[in-house]
């Protein structure tokens, strides 16, 4: 059904050489809206790892049934359904989540994200595959909105892990500096989420940069690009 | 008096011309030697009619037009040809290109001058006259004069401009001109109102020259016309031709279209000057007055044949000891010589030392900051700050949409930018990429054609050696069957019609065959082991023709023997 | 549920058919991709590329060949090319050559005709047994006649730049390394020999 | 995916229609049974939530009825900031009215509407103010919900605590910077005075028409 | 390499980048005198607060972009900016508010953008927008000139080494007015609350109208130096002035009057100072009558319908995002074509 090399593939692809929001540049909206505290960026993504994984494999597996010329419509009715039963399922099983996500679950339908990776892989592989593919662009969402909205929450409020105690109760946020700091709010802002996400597409650049000259200066080494993260 | 009309935009810089007018023109000696560059106008390069080892007379044409647009070189004076080939010329690139250098005998010795009445004569052969005795622009464009000489059919000549505005800075060999030899340059003038049929002649004049202007006016008097002398305001370019243009008669001349369409044509004063001379003397333009000024000891104007070598010129100045290179042409729009040596042209009214306490080595070139100046100082009202910005990036569509073939590169931009920002260079820099593109792609598109065409021509050739090949073998076969009792008269009529695969076995292409396998051979030995794949292993009845035809081709002096030539 | 569910079916039904009746009507017939593409491409035919031609190749890079094939076009033809496709920019397949045109040793010629079967724009003109000659300006350089010649006799000139041909120069933006101190460009062979003379 | 180019264009229509068709109703069935099969603890969670809310604003010894059970539908009301229909719940101890609990709105916030929850006790005294709804700019106007004040040990919302018209004249219901009794982060005046003026209506109009809601007939 | 071609022309006016900013410097002074003098020394405090910062940030990201010093911090562009920050930001801002303000513009506004002549963005109107947004109560709380704080006094409350008492501070008279009128709920008029000399002085922000006398006769000294044209300006004071006199005209009670518009806040620094930046405005002729009505007309419609005090610096950033298109499409014809096309 699916190799060990491409799954190794698909991992790399989706967690950062094909990374939706440093590479694709997909899903601003949730990424501008959703990434004030560390802890909104990683459970919506959550959530759309979720509705991604069982978008792609439902795609995959009926993609030989779906004709060409009405495709868009059928991926977003499949794709709007996954949403709505991650919705009316973690409104069912996990209320308090649901309070804090509640009205960006059925928005994740407009992440482009989402019928990006059905048209452009789904269609075109196994429903594994597509299913891994969908779980791992949502996995590489996850960890840069989780480390946007961290350095955002920082620098905006001075604040780590703020809003833990709605996922797992007992945690508490950290307030790492002092409490007459002013808060810098731009950077909670959406004009902040854009200039911390050039930041750090600036960085993943560099790092590629560097790691390219690297590889050509002992170009005998074997490049192994799944081994870098 | 006239009314004036202003140009927008344009700069005020030093002019700097005073030092140069205290004398009046010197007469150049003869120089060392004299390299006349074949192409010293706009158009066709002159054919070099003189071999080396001729003697050539003072005035003896050495170069034929090539093309109507085209003009004549002659020879600025006596002595013998000594080389006729490549030569440094003055050029920004510093590359060479064809001349004809003589070495002067000394002697000065005229060619036999015919004067003419040019009233007399029909307007073409004026024309070819002018075009046989080289008159050329000498403001600097050098663009054969001829060829401006001819009315538009559809509009009316109303006005003919005389430009002696010589906006430049240090320039002064217009100034000199028409104080000394104003009568000439007023008769020149009126050779070309008789070929254009103006209303008018407006003689423009920039008003820091009232010495010039009076003597224009006395000039006018004495020979009798009813030219205007006018007096127009000291700004850089005003003698730019649509500038002065502009400034006289109010007409703006747009790009890509010629002045006399909207009746009115430019000439500059010397080169009214040469044409009187051509046709009332006889005298091609083998001269022309040089202003030799900037970091030298005796700035003045001189006559100096075409030809001479800028530094046995400029040493006439007395240059001081920080001279660093010769600016040929003014400090805006002129450059510095590639080399020294190189010779005087029709284009060089000024040769200015460079010294770095005159000109001042630039700051560096800072960012632009789109302050504007240059938009402001434009005389053709262009955006340099958007041209430059697209020239840099090297988007060469949009430097066009920016009109950049407007710009007439006289450098007011780059004189006003607090940046310092060479903008003309990178102007010259987008047209040059441009031009050299769309000769590319004109290029390209004909090979395209013609691929296409000869892609076409194959296909139907073998179409037609199909049909042919399945008539043929039809025919056969009819007769054949026809003739199948009389198997002698079925090969005669199979010989008749030889099918075209069997076309090689002919006795032509047999020759042609064996022509190939003796030159291959012989290409084999001079490369001795290096075989090539055409040269596969001969028969011995091969070897035989190939000798035979080889001795054939050697006695009749086709072929050459099988020794490496050079080139 | 019932009507929702019959909303939901109605709309699926008369967008279906919407869809379906358009995809037939609005069919968009030839690949304008491909003019462009052989638009940048240089022409030269030369085949270096491994396909007959230029238009061939355009073809197949629009079918997804790579773009770093065509040497003539040089290292600018790539990045256009890429700029159009919206691909990466490759290094250039080859070495790159400086334009040249073939020239005919005109001693050696025999006048076989071969190299004129092999101009792909036909800008060798002869006969059998006759000499032959490039006509220059047509020439594009792309050394197709070279092989077939038995007798070696074409070379390849290159194109040297004349006073005509010449370019003004990218104006050098040295600001990087001067700091305050001035540079000024002069012109190389400048004048050094010039003093009081 | 199956091309089929030969079709004309009302044929492919109709192929492309039967298809779509058949793709909705079977998704619209999946949908139809996680709906039904999640809908009942949807509901128990959603009233759980309701319940929780009345909580914080209300001492749970204030009552012993049913609350969500026992509420009055309210028209659109403009005391309350409401222009849609919203709910008051009763809250009775042995029988006899202890409070009520008013759904209100300040439609004047930063950024649109901050909704409120608020009980009143009998005497006319607040016994609790929550922010249910709000979008105001975090870090500047968001301390009005205590979860998000850094002031832990006393939020601001909390100084409504106990106060009535008795012990706060009704002109003073106004922030310190407009000259009243209340509290602002300085910079974030718009947000409080909101509020304030949301809670100084709501109460009034729970003073006023107490009587009136405890008559009416319970909704359902 | 660069030696194989020459460079006409080989005169040269005298001008250069510094040449520019110096004068716009120059122009500033008078201004900052009277600051001085009206306001209190604050200002200075803040100007070399600023200027500091900028040099370091600017030599800080030329350092890392690879780029010389010298030219470009030489420039005096950096400078410009830094002054133009002090001048829009509250003179008893918080001395880190300031240094932020400064590097974000210098840093992120000017340098990530490429530097000098590169920003799309007036920095120092991006230092204000970032600060406003962020720290909006710190960014309204001006001096409460009744105080008549000394120098050691001020430069205590920037360093904070004294508490910042509520009642040092006030709100700027725009802020008031429209607090003012607000709270007033159309019962309290416009002429009643100027009343209030206190606050408003003469015509306009108590104090401020006499400095923005002084931007507008350096604003006009800088026209007749040449270094700005009277495109933008006359613009932006002319629909400043139009908007807020025809609101005026029809209710004089809930509008205040032009005067009080064109003299308070930031306007004549705006429409003199900023709007005519070249590098992040529009440059064609009419592109310029264009961009300075924008703004003109956007800082009003900001001031009296937004959210902010001020409206100058949102409103030039939202017509900074306009030039590309406005210089499109106002090219100036060319010689030669004026009638044809």
């Amino acid at each position: 059904m699916i190799t060990w090399a491409e799954f190794k593939e698909i991992f790399v692809n989706g967690t950062w050489r094909q990374n939706s929001s440093l590479v694709q540049m997909l899903g601003m909206c949730p990424l501008l809206a959703m990434t004030t505290s560390l802890v909104n960026g990683a459970m919506l993504s959550l959530a759309t790892i979720i509705v991604m994984g069982s978008s792609g494999f439902v795609v995959a597996l009926l993609r030989n049934f779906i004709p060409y010329e009405i495709r868009i419509p059928v991926f977003i009715l499949i794709a709007a359904v996954m949403v709505t039963v991650v919705d009316l399922g973690m409104n069912a099983y996990m209320h308090d989540m649901y309070n804090i996500l509640g009205i960006f679950i059925p928005l994740i339908i407009t992440n482009c994200l989402v019928l990006a990776r059905i048209e452009t892989f789904a269609v075109k592989n196994g429903p594994l595959q597509a299913m891994f593919d969908g779980a791992f662009m949502g996995l590489g969402m996850l960890w840069t909105l989780s480390l946007l909205g961290a350095i955002r929450e920082f620098i905006g409020t001075g604040t780590v892990l703020s809003g833990i105690e709605a996922v797992i109760p007992g945690l508490h946020q950290i307030e790492v500096l002092p409490a007459d700091y002013p808060g810098f709010l731009v950077s909670i802002l959406p004009p902040g989420a854009f200039i911390v996400l050039a930041c750090m597409v600036a960085a993943k650049n560099w790092y590629e940069v560097k790691a390219a000259e690297r590889a050509k200066r002992q170009p005998p080494a074997p490049i192994s690009a799944a081994g870098c993260h | 008096m006239l009314q004036l009309f202003k140009f927008k935009g344009g700069v005020k810089p030093a002019t700097n011309k005073t030092q140069s007018v205290s004398q009046p023109i010197a007469i150049a000696p003869l120089p060392s030697h004299v390299a006349v560059p074949l192409h010293q106008s706009i158009g066709g390069t002159p054919r070099p009619i003189v071999a080396v080892g001729d003697k050539v007379l003072k005035g003896q044409k050495i170069g034929e037009a090539d093309g109507w647009i085209s003009a004549a070189v002659h020879a600025p004076t006596s002595g013998t040809v000594i080389h006729v080939g490549q030569q440094t010329v003055p050029h920004p690139s510093g590359l060479a290109a064809d001349c004809v250098v003589i070495e002067p005998d000394g002697k000065d010795e005229w060619i036999e001058r015919k004067a003419v009445d040019y009233r007399s004569l029909a307007p073409e052969t004026v024309r070819e006259l002018l075009r046989e005795a080289g008159v050329v622009g000498l403001g600097g464009a050098v663009f054969p004069t001829h060829g401006k000489l001819t009315p538009a059919k559809s509009v009316p000549m109303e006005q003919l401009v005389i430009n002696g505005a010589e906006c430049e800075p240090f320039i002064t060999c217009d100034d000199l001109l028409m104080r000394e030899r104003g009568e000439e340059v007023v008769r020149g003038a009126a050779i070309f109102r008789d070929l254009l049929q103006p209303q008018k002649v407006l003689i423009g004049i920039e008003d820091n020259k009232p010495e010039a202007v009076a003597a224009m006016q006395a000039a006018v008097k004495a020979v009798g016309e009813d030219f205007e002398v006018i007096a127009v305001p000291t700004r850089y370019p005003a003698g730019g031709a649509k500038q002065l243009i502009r400034v006289l008669t109010g007409k703006e001349v747009p790009n890509g279209k010629r002045s006399t369409d909207l009746g009115v044509q430019c000439f500059n004063v010397a080169t009214a000057y040469t044409a009187w001379r051509a046709l009332a003397h006889g005298e091609p333009v083998i001269s022309r007055l040089v202003t030799v000024t900037g970091n030298v000891a005796k700035p003045r104007n001189y006559e100096a044949l075409i030809g001479t070598p800028m530094d046995e010129l400029l040493a006439l100045g007395e240059p001081k000891a920080d001279t660093n290179g010769i600016i040929m042409g003014g400090p805006m729009m002129g450059f510095l010589v590639p080399d020294v040596k190189v010779p005087v042209v029709k284009a060089t009214n000024c040769l200015i030392a460079h010294s770095d306490a005159l000109f001042p080595p630039k700051a560096p070139e800072m960012p632009c900051i789109r302050c504007g100046e240059c938009a402001r100082a434009c005389p053709h009202e262009l955006q340099p700050f958007e041209m430059y910005w697209f020239s840099r990036a090297k988007n060469f569509g949009k430097t066009q949409e920016y009109n950049i073939f407007d710009c007439i590169e006289c450098g007011c931009c780059s004189f006003v930018c607090p940046s310092r920002i060479p903008l003309v260079q990178y102007f010259r820099f987008a047209k040059s990429e441009i031009w050299a593109r769309e000769k590319e792609k004109k290029a390209s598109e004909i090979a395209k054609t013609r691929f296409e065409f000869k892609q076409f021509r194959d296909e139907r050739e073998k179409q037609e050696k199909a049909e042919k090949l399945a008539k043929a073998a039809a025919a056969q076969a009819a007769k054949k069957a026809a003739e199948a009792a009389a198997a002698q008269a079925t090969g005669e009529a199979a010989e008749a019609v030889p099918p075209p695969a069997a076309a090689e076995t002919s006795p032509a292409d047999a020759v042609k065959k064996a022509a190939i396998q003796a030159a291959m051979a012989r290409a084999k030995a001079q490369r001795e082991a290096a075989a090539s794949r055409n040269t596969e292993s001969l028969t011995a009845e091969q070897q035989q023709d190939i000798q035979a035809i080889e001795a054939r081709r050697m006695a009749s002096g086709l072929a050459v023997p099988a020794e490496p030539k050079a080139e | 549920m019932i009507s929702a569910i019959a909303v939901m079916a109605l709309g699926a039904v008369i967008l279906g058919a919407l869809l379906g009746y358009a995809s037939v009507k609005f069919k968009v017939e030839g690949d304008p991709l491909v003019d462009k593409i052989d638009g940048i491409l240089p022409q030269t035919q030369c085949g270096q590329c491994g396909f007959p031609g230029c238009r061939p190749y355009a073809e197949a890079i629009a079918k997804g060949a790579e773009i770093n094939l065509c040497p003539p076009g040089g290292a600018e033809g790539v990045q256009r090319l890429a700029d159009l496709l919206g691909r990466e920019v490759k290094a250039l397949d080859a070495e790159e050559k400086p334009k040249a045109v073939a020239i005919i040793d005109e001693n050696t010629c025999i006048g076989c005709t071969l190299c004129i079967q092999a101009c792909p724009v036909d800008a060798i003109v002869g006969a059998a047994k006759q000499m032959h000659t490039i006509i220059a300006p047509l020439c594009t350089g792309c050394e197709l006649c070279l092989p077939p010649c038995p007798v070696e006799c074409i070379s390849m000139q290159v194109i040297t730049e004349t006073v005509d041909s010449w370019k003004w120069k990218y104006p050098v933006v040295d600001i990087k390394t001067t700091g305050m101190t001035s540079t000024r460009n002069t012109p190389t062979g400048g004048a050094g020999g010039i003093k009081a003379a | 995916m199956s091309t089929a180019k030969e079709l004309t264009a009302p044929g492919m229509a109709a192929r492309s229609a039967v298809i779509l068709f058949l793709f909705v109703i079977g998704f619209t069935a999946v949908l139809a049974t996680v709906f039904s099969m999640t809908e009942p603890t949807i509901k128990a969670s959603a009233a759980e939530e309701e319940m929780r809310t009345i909580k914080e604003v209300l001492p749970a010894a204030l009552y012993d009825n049913d609350l969500l059970h026992d509420t009055v539908d309210l028209p659109a009301t403009a005391e309350l900031g409401q222009d849609d229909n919203s709910k008051v719940y009763r809250a009775r101890l042995a029988g006899q009215p202890s409070a009520l609990v008013l759904q209100a709105v300040a439609p004047d916030g930063y950024a649109g509407k901050i909704r409120l929850l608020l009980a009143v006790r009998n005497d006319g005294r607040l016994a609790g103010v929550r922010i249910t709804q709000h979008k105001e700019t975090p870090g500047l106007g968001d301390y009005i919900d205590p979860k998000k004040d850094k002031n832990k040990s006393r939020p601001w919302i909390t100084q409504f605590d106990g106060l009535s018209f008795d012990t706060l004249g009704e002109k003073d219901w106004k922030v310190k910077k407009d000259g009243g009794h209340f509290d602002a982060n300085a910079g974030a005046t718009v947000t409080p005075r909101a509020v304030v003026k949301a809670v100084r209506k709501a109460l009034k109009f729970a003073n006023e028409n107490r009587d009136r809601l405890f008559v009416s007939t319970a909704a359902k | 390499m660069s030696m194989d071609f020459s460079t006409p022309p080989y005169l040269l006016k005298n001008a250069s980048v510094t040449r520019v900013m110096t004068q716009v410097l120059l122009a500033l002074v008078p201004a900052i005198a009277v600051y001085t003098w009206l306001i209190g020394p604050a200002i200075l405090i803040q100007i070399a607060i600023a200027s500091l910062a900028a040099l370091l940030g600017e030599a800080l990201m030329l350092k890392v972009r690879r780029q010389p010093l010298a030219p470009f911090l030489g420039d005096g562009s950096a400078i410009v900016t830094a002054w133009l920050i002090a001048l829009v930001f509250p003179p008893l801002a918080p001395w880190w508010m300031v240094v932020v303000g400064t590097l974000f513009a210098i840093v992120v506004a000017k340098q990530l953008y490429g530097g000098l002549g590169q920003n799309p963005f007036n920095p120092a109107m991006v230092a204000f927008a970032v600060c406003i947004v962020s720290f909006p109560a710190l960014m309204s709380q001006w001096p409460n000139q009744a105080l008549h704080l000394g120098f050691a006094d001020q430069f205590q409350i920037i360093f904070g080494l004294t508490p910042r008492l509520d009642a040092l501070t006030a709100a700027t008279p725009l802020d008031a007015l429209k607090t003012g009128l607000k709270l007033g709920e159309g019962q309290v008029g416009v002429a009643a609350l100027l009343a209030n000399q206190d606050v408003y002085g003469q015509f306009a922000g108590r104090g401020w109208e006499w400095i923005t006398l002084c931007y507008l006769l350096g604003g006009l000294w800088l026209w007749q130096r040449k270094i700005i044209t009277w495109q933008v300006p006359t613009a932006y004071i002319g629909a400043l002035a139009a908007i807020s006199g025809a609101l005026w005209l029809y209710d004089p009670a809930q509008f205040a009057s032009p005067l009080f518009h064109l003299f308070s806040g930031g306007a004549m620094l705006g429409a003199f100072f900023i709007a005519t930046d070249p590098v992040s405005g529009s440059t064609t002729p009419r592109g310029k009558l264009i961009f300075g009505a924008g703004a003109g007309l956007l800082t009003y419609l900001i001031r009296v319908f937004g959210g902010y005090p001020d409206g100058v610096a949102f409103a030039i950033l939202l017509m900074n995002i306009c030039t590309p298109l406005i210089d499109l499409y106002t090219q100036p014809p060319i010689f030669g074509m004026k009638n044809g096309k």
